[in-house]
């Protein structure tokens, strides 16, 4: 459909000329997994055994940091009033943004995580468990995230509202991405969960725009 | 078209309008008129369905504007107080997408229209590059490619010089006559050569009920 | 059906019944709560592994069934106010999310003070515990949605719709927390050890507090919701009848 | 029936005494927590109309007297 096309069209456009909104997440994810040795110590055995946890915790609150620029702008402009009176079905033009965001926000954490996954010592043996965990987990916190931003981007004070609404929802995302790769490092198989992250996933991608549509009417309504 | 039956809003208190009936068709034009703050905008905002607080019914062609979403977004322009234009994007850009939100594919017109918006040579400027009047130019060149039946204006001629005012009117009028309709709030004095009908709004208004 | 279903909808009729009730509520409550903590902490025996400091699940295990049950019933109401747009489900639904919390902070607390003579320490990722916190951080979530919209058909708009997002995320951060906690071989949960083991005595008298509780937290869910009735009804004649006649009797509470 | 022999072995909780009481304690502060806050917030909000109906009363007598002066005045 041509409506998806234009919309990943205008959104990558969009992320592109204004590049602060990609590399700002991205280097929160950078500096915060470098202050871990340095306040934990640079024991390897002991940092491997974290490494699972810290990358993910980290990615995920990179991930909702990054959130802000997904509707912000399109409400001040007065943009999200058109897209909501556009004719085209709704649920595709949210689900082409926020994809569109997570090939510029998500991606790039799922690409730089190996990088420094190894450097806290994470085993050879947890980089697949860890990155195919992230590909799939963390379109499911932008999903998630985007509700979040949905319903308190009308909000002049909103920043730790969206943190205080969101964190709980990443918990089962987080639980089991780590659990994959300690899983994997205790040479479990991992097929399983990586099938119920996926079957969350689809959960996500089903249900979460309908909310975030019912989320934008009602702040633009402010 | 457009038809309102006893419309009620209120809004801190106070009521911005009551049994507000009227009926809008083809080829007419029509001015929500009253005082700052008697609610001309938030009259807007529930006809193009972006506000639902309010009570009564709005049909859209006979059928409730809710249950007519799709038919009614295809056949209503809305303009609003913000420019919706992101400044990002070239004129050009963001009006292909505009385009496309609307299930159009007459790209090949974006450069004709902004042509007769006199923004010649702009297409491909980024648009915080552009002055006030320029972008307001721009929002107003999506009201000729949104191919709708029914524009709603909310203060179209703001930030408009002279020129811009003169133009806009001919444009209203030319839509009137060709069968369209407007509904429009404005505090410029509007100088149509076409009938305009008007709601005030300061006669509706009223306090709540203790 | 249909017209019982209107009538619930209607504030007034709600104001009216619920003033009714009270009193028979209050006193069923009452004698519940009364038997049941009279009768769970004096008159039954030790429990066989835990000693008497099992006595602390009378009131563990209903007040974190009563949590997450007011986490659903919230959700029904957010439900019927999207749906169908009855108000009285979103001042219900606004009602549940304190009530829920205050329960919820109950569980939690009984359940540290249960875990320091048991684990050794007041708080231990426990799977029960963990989930019943997540439950606290939902409810506090939906309340600071609330309040931070100054319009309140918009902020009863927003909340109900994140209600709705966090009961599809429920069960999951349940089923996940628990996967999780065997992963990490937690400590075993918190809940009267083993039911078969132990003497109908020592059950019976949570069944007493469990409904006792259940009375106290509909009385409670129902104050608040007169109150957001007054309030938001205040412009209509048979409140402002209530008001009036309040105002007659000096400080009315009735 | 199990339980205990003397009020003061029923006071002692079998050594759980602080923790049985500290919790027992903290589920009636909840009770009174929940019924008191709703009663407050009633009371309050009582006041709170009272004192605008006095405010509207007040503000019209003076209004009132204001008239009566300027009527006063100019017969």
């Amino acid at each position: 459909m041509s409506i998806i096309k234009a919309t990943l069209r205008r959104e990558l456009l969009i992320a592109f000329r204004s590049p602060g909104d990609i590399i700002n997440p991205l280097m929160f994810f950078v500096i915060a997994v470098s202050l871990f040795p340095l306040g934990v110590g640079a024991d390897q055995a002991f940092l491997s055994e974290i490494a699972p946890g810290v990358v993910w915790v980290t990615a995920l609150l990179a991930v909702m940091l990054s959130m802000d620029s997904l509707f912000r702008a399109d409400y001040e402009d007065g943009s999200l009033e058109q897209l909501l009176l556009s004719p085209q079905p709704l649920y595709f033009i949210i689900l082409a943004k926020v994809s569109s965001h997570w090939l510029v926000s998500g991606l790039p954490l799922v690409i730089l995580a190996p990088v420094f996954a190894s450097m806290l010592a994470l085993p050879e043996g947890g980089m697949f468990p860890l990155v195919a965990g992230l590909l799939i987990g963390t379109p499911i916190l932008t999903l998630l995230g985007a509700v979040g931003m949905a319903l308190t981007v009308g909000l002049s004070r909103s920043g730790l509202l969206l943190s205080v609404l969101i964190l709980p929802l990443y918990i089962p995302v987080l639980v089991f991405g780590t659990g994959i790769v300690n899983s994997a490092l205790n040479s479990i198989d991992i097929s399983g969960l990586l099938a119920l992250l996926g079957a969350m996933l689809v959960l996500a991608l089903c249900l979460a725009p309908l909310a975030i549509i019912a989320a934008l009417r009602i702040s633009v309504s402010l | 078209m457009l038809t309102v039956n006893n419309l009620y809003c209120e809004r801190d208190e106070r009521v911005l309008f009551q049994n507000l009936d009227f009926s809008v068709a083809e080829g007419e034009a029509w001015q929500i008129q009253g005082s700052n703050g008697s609610g001309k905008t938030t009259l807007l905002r529930i006809l193009c369905g972006l506000n639902d607080e309010f009570t009564g019914e709005i049909l859209w062609r006979g059928i409730e504007q809710r249950k007519a979403r799709q038919d009614f977004n295809r056949e209503v322009f809305y303009l609003g107080h913000a420019p919706a234009i992101n400044k990002a994007l070239t004129a050009k850009e963001n009006l292909s997408w505009y385009c496309a939100s609307r299930g159009l594919t007459n790209t090949d017109q974006i450069k004709t229209v902004l042509n007769s918006f006199n923004l010649y040579g702009y297409e491909d400027m980024p648009c915080y590059l552009m002055s006030a009047g320029q972008q307001r130019r721009v929002s107003l060149a999506r009201m000729l490619l949104s191919q709708a039946m029914l524009w709603m204006l909310d203060e179209p001629f703001t930030a408009l010089d002279k020129q811009g005012v003169l133009e806009l009117e001919v444009l209203l009028s030319e839509h009137a006559k060709t069968g369209g309709s407007i509904i429009l709030t404005t505090h410029h004095n509007l100088q149509m050569d076409y009938p305009l009908q008007s709601i005030d709004l300061d006669a509706l208004a009223g306090l709540v009920a203790a | 059906m249909w017209q019982w279903f209107f009538k619930l909808s209607s504030p007034k009729w709600f104001y009216t019944i619920s003033g009714q009730l009270m009193p028979w509520l209050a006193t069923l409550t009452t004698l519940l709560l009364g038997v049941g903590l009279v009768w769970g902490l004096a008159f039954t025996p030790p429990d066989y592994q835990m000693g008497e400091n099992y006595r602390i699940a009378y009131i563990h295990v209903p007040s974190a069934a009563i949590a997450m049950g007011c986490y659903y019933m919230m959700a029904c109401m957010a439900a019927a106010f999207l749906i169908w747009r009855i108000k009285m489900a979103d001042m219900i639904a606004k009602a549940c999310a304190p009530v829920g919390m205050t329960f919820t902070a109950l569980a939690l607390f009984t359940g540290s003070v249960w875990g320091i003579p048991t684990w050794g320490t007041w708080w231990i990722w426990d799977a029960r515990l963990t989930s019943t916190l997540i439950m606290l951080f939902l409810f506090i979530g939906v309340m600071a949605l609330r309040s931070a919209y100054d319009s309140e058909a918009a902020g009863a708009k927003a909340t109900a719709v994140l209600t709705l997002v966090g009961v599809v995320n429920v069960p999951i951060i349940t089923y996940s927390v628990k996967w999780w906690n065997t992963l990490h071989q937690g400590a075993s949960s918190l809940s009267l050890s083993n039911t078969a083991a132990n003497p109908p005595q020592i059950w019976v008298p949570a069944f007493f507090v469990g409904f006792g509780l259940l009375g106290f937290y509909l009385i409670a869910i129902i104050l608040r919701t007169r109150n957001e009735i007054l309030m938001r009804e205040r412009r209509t004649e048979w409140v402002d009848e209530i008001l009036s006649a309040s105002k007659s009797k000096g400080q009315g509470l009735s | 029936m199990g339980g205990f022999n003397s009020f003061s072995e029923f006071l002692a909780m079998g050594g759980y005494a602080i923790y049985v009481w500290s919790a027992y304690a903290f589920f009636v502060v909840i009770l009174v927590f929940n019924i008191w806050q709703p009663m407050l917030a009633r009371k309050k909000y009582f006041k709170l109309l009272l004192r605008r109906e006095q405010v509207q009363q007040e503000r019209a007598q003076a209004k009132q007297k204001r008239e009566d002066m300027t009527n006063d005045s100019t017969s």
